[in-house]
């Protein structure tokens, strides 16, 4: 508890310009891609902090920019043909270093040593030409000045620690010659293969059946407790939150709309759209019928965010507040209890009443 | 990997085969459609006011009055084992491979073949190596500056070259550089007699054959390099911290470069099949310019044996893609 | 409360997309893509003027007839006054351009050369479009079968189609077109070269567009609305051409478009070889033919045929190019 | 019909000649001949010179039908074979029309005819031998005869003369099927020095017919059919050293070659190279090096045209004189409307042949004719019946014609062969002249191979597709009126396909006037009667003559003792050709 109300404080109070004492902290986001159709705002003005050895869960539904974050930190954006054109602003602090403003090359050599990540699909995430032990190897060499040899010593020792069967022969073979769950398997030991600090892990489990992603869960897990390592986990599956989360951040519209400890966001939830994710969530001690409460419409579009709360068009809630309110101003993040933070017009009182009359028992 | 390998030239000696067949087949059933009997065909063979022995004799010579199947069985009989044909007092010999014998000129088609082949290696070979190399790179170039100047304007200079026609450019070229100003040499050199004049006489033929074909290259390679760049290894490879030059020329040419094997590797096969306009604009003594001769001496024999030949190289040049492929593509080795 | 962790993954993925997207996806897909591709393509500067070029030769070769007629042009009128008799060629400079005649005038005849490329626009395009929609037929047609039934049917047409590929295409047409020439199919004269073009043009080039569409097909075949009107009890041929050939008018049309120019250039070749297109009759092809004689003395008459040629694939390439790029940006 | 040149003309594709015309049956005040040396060499012979040793080089842009003296038909075949092969008799090396004049080769006399011109006689040479020394005998005549005329199925592509006028001729199957000592009965070897020939009817122009390179001596015993081509033994001066099928020939000095049984051949050039296949543009090039010619014979292309027109000193190198050919387009007198003599001069009329003449590359093309013979064939005689002015036609003329024939307008086709451009031009040409008269005629091509095999010359076919008219051009098997005329006027021949009488003219008058010539011993009589024919088959308005061919030869520089003989369609005389480079 003390440890959220503290994180809670200093995002309470934003400190532009200087190192946070947070392992990671993301101050004032902007992400926003130029295209032919107009200015995609993908991540519009994003904060939040990490602990080493905490993990912090992303959620939101597609195109929310859960997934442009984490390439954002990364430094991905600005490689590549595309990269010239991306519009990135606000700070990126990692272990007291500010990456957006950095030299990229700085930031090379941060990744893979300091920030590793691991993909969503890990089948076209790795080289279909390389074998896997060469792709490990390469990740290692990069940022050691070893030889092959011992690099090859260092994959088959990190797979066998991911929990490969026979990693001194799984090493040769192609990824497409694993199995969906070795394949995350051999993703996560390339990403940690460095011991990186911070591990982003976009969607690790998506394209995984049940079983295998509550193993992979539990290995990154370990391996977090392992290396003492900060997590960021991206996911739009609450079950996966629940399981693995210290914070969870909502996302909607390339924006945060609520931030809190797990026990917060699950048992108080103060916006909307969380109560919608939540009534989307299934249980399996409901009849399927009765338990979903579907968020109705469309995700917003990234290029012209509706006016006021981003939300307000599919929001159950949107006329409660006085005047048009919803739709003219938009909402800022306020704390609402202990490190626990909410972007809404609704007054807590609304917010208590229809949570605990009206969404609450239907879950 | 041996499997595929033996699967595959098992696959590629049926379709010869097809080929062949359905080769013969056409040019059996060309001249009929045409409205030519047995007899009209053997008239071509002798000279003028015929008598019908004259006619009969050449007929049954030439086995023109065979069915389909009986011709084509004796052809194929032909390219194992030889075929002799009874030319009066003597029979003329047509050793394996006997693509078949020309009565116009009275030669076997495979030892003009074999002769005629070098000039057409030549010449693609040459051709290939300019525009493999020129499209390739700038391809590649302009695929990581996608829209910047130098992409648009090469991808300009790419087009108009695929919409130049060859006799055209060729002709050109002639013009300029062996009329105007006679820089190159106008007839064939081989290139063990003398390595220069062979260069020299072939160069306006090889450029003009480049400048068609890196274009499309060119094209080809930024596409699939834009796509490769796309792709979510990249992402990988960049998030390991590789440096981006690393990433291109590893992982992304790679990637990228692979299914351009395919392409070169048939367009190769086509060229070597006869790269017939090229040779004629150039008068190059090659296998294609061959078989345009048989068509103005209606001398069928060459032309078939050019289109079966040509049908060869095509279908090997298909498994050694194939198997190149497998090569570099281990996902392909198991299907 | 305690988070349900036995939810599966599919359930976990699905629920929160389909739910929170809402309504039918498809739809949505179904009409932007068609506006987003026309929007981008209006965006493509290049694309549009080939395309306005494109429309404009289609114009000129369609009302060629027309336009001869109407100022008393004849592709084959002599006028020999303007010739050299003992050189052949035209008198004057640049091969005898004039007022009458604004692209010069041939040597030996001094035919008008601006008529003779007017007269030579129909007959390429004829030939080009006929070819193309031949090969495009067969090959959407057995590329969507191949791709719909796969198994055994799949296993026969790709074998036919490498078998196809095999084939030398040059030298069959050259061939085909060269002894076919005397008369055949009770046809003659410029109605027999030019189905004689269309055929060996168009019949073998079809396995191109069959392999694309194959591949299409074999995607689209697992999408949802083809198990739909499957589950509705629709039968296989409804499928393939209701459903599933809809969905591939963007490939073919494109590759439609950026075929016409291959063969635009292969009638011109085969014109060019002399087994195409038989003078008198005008052809692009054919007069460069005749121009090869006089290349070194009148390199205009080879030019101007020349340019033609590369003008009208030009431009269908562009607009073949842009309509491409429209529909699938990352080809950009 | 004599191939002649024309296969490389249409191989070459050549068009147009670009130097101003001259010769001598041609008046129409062209100046192109005042120049020092231009057509020098139709007049005498040029660099004459005695000089002996190095190389000699043909070049040709195709392949000829075959080296075999037995089995070949172009003139210019006719021309080099002399140098392996020595016919009976041949032509004296002489400029112009004075090379028609015959000369006894391998025969020491010419001919003696008896029995009125139905036997012939000659008696060979002594002391001939072959390239491996063994004699030369009138049985290898014989056999040489034997085997070029009779087995068709094997030898098909020289004329078959002997096999028409030989007696029993139609019933010999050859050498290779008849294995019979005698061969054939009609051709006698008394003894190993006379050759005795016994025809079916008077033939007193068969000296020329042994001047064919058919009578050159075969050994039978060295005879491979077909393949002889690879081995041939030498009787001449020079004998193969290699011979690479379609590429190239290298002949050399005949050691065995005995100057004293030869008054013809020198034997100058040490070596003789035939380069075959060569790019055309690249043979004017060599030929104006002075270090090659143009073995084909038929002029340069018209790039080296367009030099040599602008440039009086080039220009005093060529020699532009008659190929002993006449371009003409037959009118089919079997088809409706034509076989009405009126609506075939209504054409006659009608067509333009200026336009013609332009349209084929001008007056050095040849010149506008007005007969079937050509001035360089004995038996010419200057006639135009239907003269027009300016020889630009006469529509006024021909719609008379027309009217007499009962029509205002005729729907027919017009025949050519595809493979030959100047062909299709004069078609061209003559369609835009023959619609102004209200004859739209159309253009069906036919590959050169069939033209006469399955198109043209099949007189059904012509019924059935409405060909009217016949793009043609004739050039003389020998420089006699009969080997002119009797291949295309002569109706008796007439066949149910291979025709080249595409008139298919049958005239009763003509058919009896050819038979009748061919048996008459005076010359000046029989070429007067060869006149006379000729002005029938224009009074019947059986053919259109367009022009006379004519070819532009270049003069290499370093090559000596040229000189254009009318006999070889105005080719060089290739017998005695030396350079004076070593």
């Amino acid at each position: 508890m003390t440890e959220l109300s503290k994180t809670g404080a200093a995002l309470g109070e934003p400190a532009p310009g200087n190192a946070p004492d947070a392992f990671l902290a993301v101050r004032d986001l902007k992400v926003h891609f130029p295209t032919d159709d107009g200015l995609v705002k993908s991540v519009d003005g994003l904060s939040f902090q990490v602990e080493k050895g905490k993990t912090l869960c992303i959620v939101g539904e597609s195109g929310s920019g859960k997934s442009v974050t984490s390439l954002a930190i990364m430094g991905l954006h600005r490689l590549g043909a595309q990269g010239k054109h991306v519009q990135m602003s606000g700070e990126i602090w990692l272990d007291g270093k500010e990456l957006v403003s950095a030299d990229p090359d700085e930031v090379r050599r941060l990744r893979g040593r300091e920030m590793a990540m691991i993909f969503q699909d890990p089948l076209s995430a790795m080289h279909p030409y390389y074998t896997i032990g060469n792709q490990i190897v390469e990740a290692y060499r990069v940022h050691n000045d070893v030889s092959k040899k011992v690099a090859r010593k260092r994959a088959i020792e990190m797979l066998d620690r991911v929990g490969i069967p026979e990693p001194n022969k799984r090493v040769d073979g192609y990824p497409h010659e694993f199995s969906g769950g070795m394949r995350q398997r051999a993703m996560i030991a390339m990403a940690l293969v460095n011991n990186p600090e911070l591990l982003i892990a976009d969607e690790p489990t998506t394209a995984l059946d049940v079983t295998v992603q509550a193993q992979i869960l539990d290995l990154i897990r370990d391996l977090q407790k392992e290396f003492g390592s900060a997590v960021v986990l991206i996911t739009h599956d609450l079950g996966v939150v629940a399981e693995i989360a210290d914070d969870v951040l909502v996302m909607y519209g390339g924006r945060c709309v609520e931030r809190g400890s797990v026990d917060d966001v699950f048992e108080r939830p103060q916006h909307p759209y969380t109560w919608g994710l939540l009534g989307s969530m299934p249980r399996i001690d409901r009849e399927t019928s009765e338990r979903l409460i579907p968020v109705k419409g469309q995700p917003p579009s990234l290029i012209n965010v509706p006016s006021g709360c981003a939300f307000h068009p599919r929001c159950p809630y949107a006329d409660i507040p006085k005047g048009d309110v919803t739709r003219t101003v938009r909402p800022e993040l306020q704390q609402v209890g202990g490190g626990h933070f909410s972007a809404c017009h609704l007054s807590p009182e609304d917010r208590t009443r229809i949570w605990t009359e009206e969404i609450a028992p239907k879950l | 990997m041996i499997s595929y390998i033996l699967r595959r030239t098992f696959a590629a000696v049926i379709l010869l085969l097809v080929v062949t067949a359905v080769t013969f087949a056409i040019f059996f059933l060309l001249p009929r459609m045409a409205g030519q009997t047995a007899d009209q065909l053997a008239q071509q063979y002798i000279g003028k006011s015929p008598t019908k022995a004259d006619i009969a004799a050449v007929k049954q010579n030439l086995g023109l009055d065979e069915p389909l199947y009986a011709q084509y069985w004796h052809f194929i009989k032909g390219i194992v084992a030889g075929a002799t044909y009874d030319l009066g007092p003597t029979t003329a010999h047509c050793d394996a491979p006997c693509f078949g014998y020309s009565f116009k000129n009275h030669v076997a088609v495979w030892p003009q073949l074999t002769s005629r082949l070098p000039v057409t290696i030549s010449l693609a070979a040459g051709a290939a190596v300019m525009w493999l190399v020129s499209g390739v790179v700038i391809g590649v170039i302009s695929a990581l500056k996608p829209r910047s100047f130098f992409d648009r304007a090469f991808m300009g200079v790419a087009l108009a070259g695929v919409s130049l026609p060859m006799f055209f450019t060729g002709n050109l070229a002639l013009l300029l550089f062996t009329y105007q100003w006679p820089i190159f040499g106008r007839t064939y050199v081989p290139f063990t007699e003398n390595p220069a004049q062979w260069a020299n006489t072939l160069f306006p033929a090889w450029c003009s054959l480049a400048l068609l074909y890196s274009a499309i290259y060119a094209r080809l390679t930024r596409s699939g390099m834009l796509e490769t760049m796309n792709e979510d290894f990249i992402r990988t490879a960049r998030a390991k911290g590789l440096r981006e030059r690393r990433v291109v020329a590893r992982h992304g040419l790679r990637a990228a470069l692979t299914p351009i094997i395919t392409v070169f590797g048939m367009d190769l096969g086509l060229l070597l099949g006869g790269a017939v306009i090229t040779e004629t604009v150039f008068s190059l003594p090659g296998i294609g310019q061959y078989a345009v001769q048989g068509i103005t001496d209606n001398d069928l024999p060459p032309i078939l044996g050019v289109t079966l030949l040509a049908a060869f190289f095509v279908v090997i040049a298909n498994l050694l893609v194939d198997l190149l492929y497998a090569a570099a593509d281990p996902r392909v080795r198991l299907s | 409360m305690t988070a349900p962790i036995e939810t599966t993954g599919a359930q976990a993925e699905a629920q929160p997309e389909a739910v929170l997207v809402g309504v039918d996806k498809g739809q949505i897909e179904g009409r932007s893509l068609g506006q987003i591709a026309w929007s981008r393509f209006k965006k493509d500067k290049v694309a549009v003027a080939g395309g306005v070029i494109v429309i404009l030769l289609v114009l000129l070769a369609v009302l060629s007839r027309p336009i001869q007629a109407m100022f008393g042009l004849d592709p084959n009128a002599l006028h020999q006054d303007l010739i050299d008799p003992n050189t052949s060629l035209p008198k004057g400079d640049f091969g005898g351009m004039s007022w009458d005649h604004p692209l010069g005038v041939e040597p030996k005849f001094g035919r008008d050369i601006a008529t003779r490329i007017l007269e030579g626009s129909w007959v390429s395009l004829v030939v080009a479009f006929g070819a193309t929609i031949l090969s495009n037929t067969i090959g959407a047609v057995l590329g969507v079968v191949a791709g719909y039934y796969g198994g055994r049917v799949d296993t026969i047409i790709s074998r036919l189609m490498d078998t196809f590929l095999a084939f030398p295409l040059l030298l069959f047409a050259i061939a085909i077109s060269a002894t076919l020439q005397g008369g055949a199919f009770g046809l003659e004269g410029l109605p027999l070269h030019i189905s004689v073009l269309i055929f060996v043009i168009g019949f073998f080039n079809w396995p191109y567009l069959g392999r694309i569409v194959r591949g299409q097909t074999l995607a689209l075949r697992e999408r949802e609305f083809v198990d739909a009107s499957r589950g509705m009890g629709a039968r296989g041929p409804y499928i393939l051409f209701r459903e599933l050939l809809p969905n591939l008018v963007g490939p073919i049309i494109v590759y439609s478009t950026l075929l016409i120019p291959t063969n635009i250039l292969f009638e011109a070749s085969l014109s060019f070889l002399g087994v195409g297109i038989q003078p008198p009759q005008a052809s692009w092809g054919g007069m460069l033919n005749q121009a090869v004689d006089f290349y070194q003395v009148d390199p205009q008459y080879m030019i101007v045929p020349g340019l033609a040629i590369f003008v009208t694939v030009l431009a269908f390439n562009l607009l073949g190019d842009g309509l491409r790029d429209a529909l699938d940006p990352r080809s950009r | 019909m004599r191939r002649s040149a024309l296969a490389a003309v249409a191989a070459i594709g050549s068009a147009s000649l670009l130097l101003s015309a001259c010769s001598k049956a041609d008046d129409n005040g062209e100046d192109g001949n005042k120049s020092a040396g231009a057509n020098a060499a139709t007049k005498g012979v040029v660099n004459a010179s005695t000089q002996k040793g190095g190389t000699v080089t043909y070049e040709y842009s195709d392949v000829p039908d075959s080296f075999d003296p037995g089995n070949t038909y172009y003139a210019y075949m006719y021309n080099l074979s002399r140098l392996y092969a020595r016919p009976l008799m041949t032509f004296k090396p002489g400029p112009g029309e004075e090379g028609n004049t015959l000369v006894p080769d391998l025969a020491a006399s010419a001919g003696q005819p008896s029995d009125g011109g139905k036997t012939w006689t000659y008696k060979l040479r002594s002391g001939l031998k072959y390239q491996d020394g063994t004699a030369i005998t009138s049985k290898d005549v014989k056999y040489a005869v034997e085997r070029s005329n009779f087995a068709r199925d094997v030898l098909s592509l020289g004329p078959n003369y002997f096999q028409q006028f030989l007696a029993g001729g139609k019933d010999y199957k050859g050498p290779y099927k008849d294995k019979s000592a005698e061969g054939l009965k009609s051709i006698e070897t008394p003894d190993d020095t006379t050759i005795v020939f016994k025809l079916n009817t008077a033939f007193q122009e068969f000296d020329y017919l042994v001047a064919t390179p058919q009578t050159a001596p075969v050994p039978q015993a060295k005879d491979t059919g077909i393949d002889y081509v690879k081995s041939i033994v030498s009787s001449g001066s020079y004998k193969f050293q290699s011979y690479d099928e379609g590429k190239q020939a290298v002949l050399v000095k005949n050691e065995n070659w005995d100057p004293k049984t030869d008054p013809l051949r020198k034997q100058y050039p040490d070596k003789i190279v035939v380069k075959l296949k060569v790019n055309a543009e690249t043979i004017d090039q060599d030929v104006q090096a002075g270090d090659a010619i143009d073995l084909g014979g038929t002029g340069v292309q018209a790039a080296t045209q367009a030099k040599v027109v602008n440039d009086a000193k080039l220009k005093a190198n060529t020699d532009n004189t008659y190929g002993g050919r006449l371009v003409y387009m037959a009118i089919n007198t079997q088809v409706a409307p034509f076989n009405n003599v009126a609506c075939r001069k209504a054409v006659e009329y009608a067509v333009d042949k200026v336009s013609v003449q332009t349209a084929e590359g001008g007056p050095i093309r040849g010149d506008i004719a007005s007969t079937v013979l050509p001035p360089d064939i004995p038996g010419y005689q200057k006639a135009d019946v239907y003269a027009t002015t300016g020889n630009k036609g006469d529509v006024a003329k021909a719609k008379e014609q027309l009217k007499a024939c009962g029509k205002t307008t005729i729907n027919t086709n017009i025949s050519a062969r595809s493979d030959r451009q100047q062909e299709i031009d004069a078609a061209t040409a003559i369609i835009a002249s023959l619609k102004k008269v209200g004859i739209n005629a159309s253009l069906k091509q036919y590959p050169s191979g069939k033209y006469f095999t399955d198109y043209a010359g099949v007189p059904t076919f012509d019924k059935k597709q409405n060909i009217g008219l016949h793009m043609m051009q004739w050039g003389a098997d020998w420089p006699g009126g009969y080997g002119f005329l009797q291949q295309i006027l002569n109706g008796g021949a007439i066949g149910a396909s291979g025709n080249t009488n595409l008139s298919y003219l049958d005239d009763k008058q003509i058919n009896e006037a050819l038979a009748k010539a061919i048996a008459t011993e005076d010359e000046t009589a029989r070429n007067a009667q060869y006149a006379a024919i000729d002005k029938r088959a224009m009074d019947l308005a059986a053919l259109v003559p367009l022009t006379y061919f004519k070819v532009l030869l270049f003069r290499p520089d370093n090559y000596t003792n040229l000189v254009s003989s009318a006999a070889f369609s105005g080719q060089y005389d290739y017998l005695n050709i030396g350079t004076t480079k070593k």
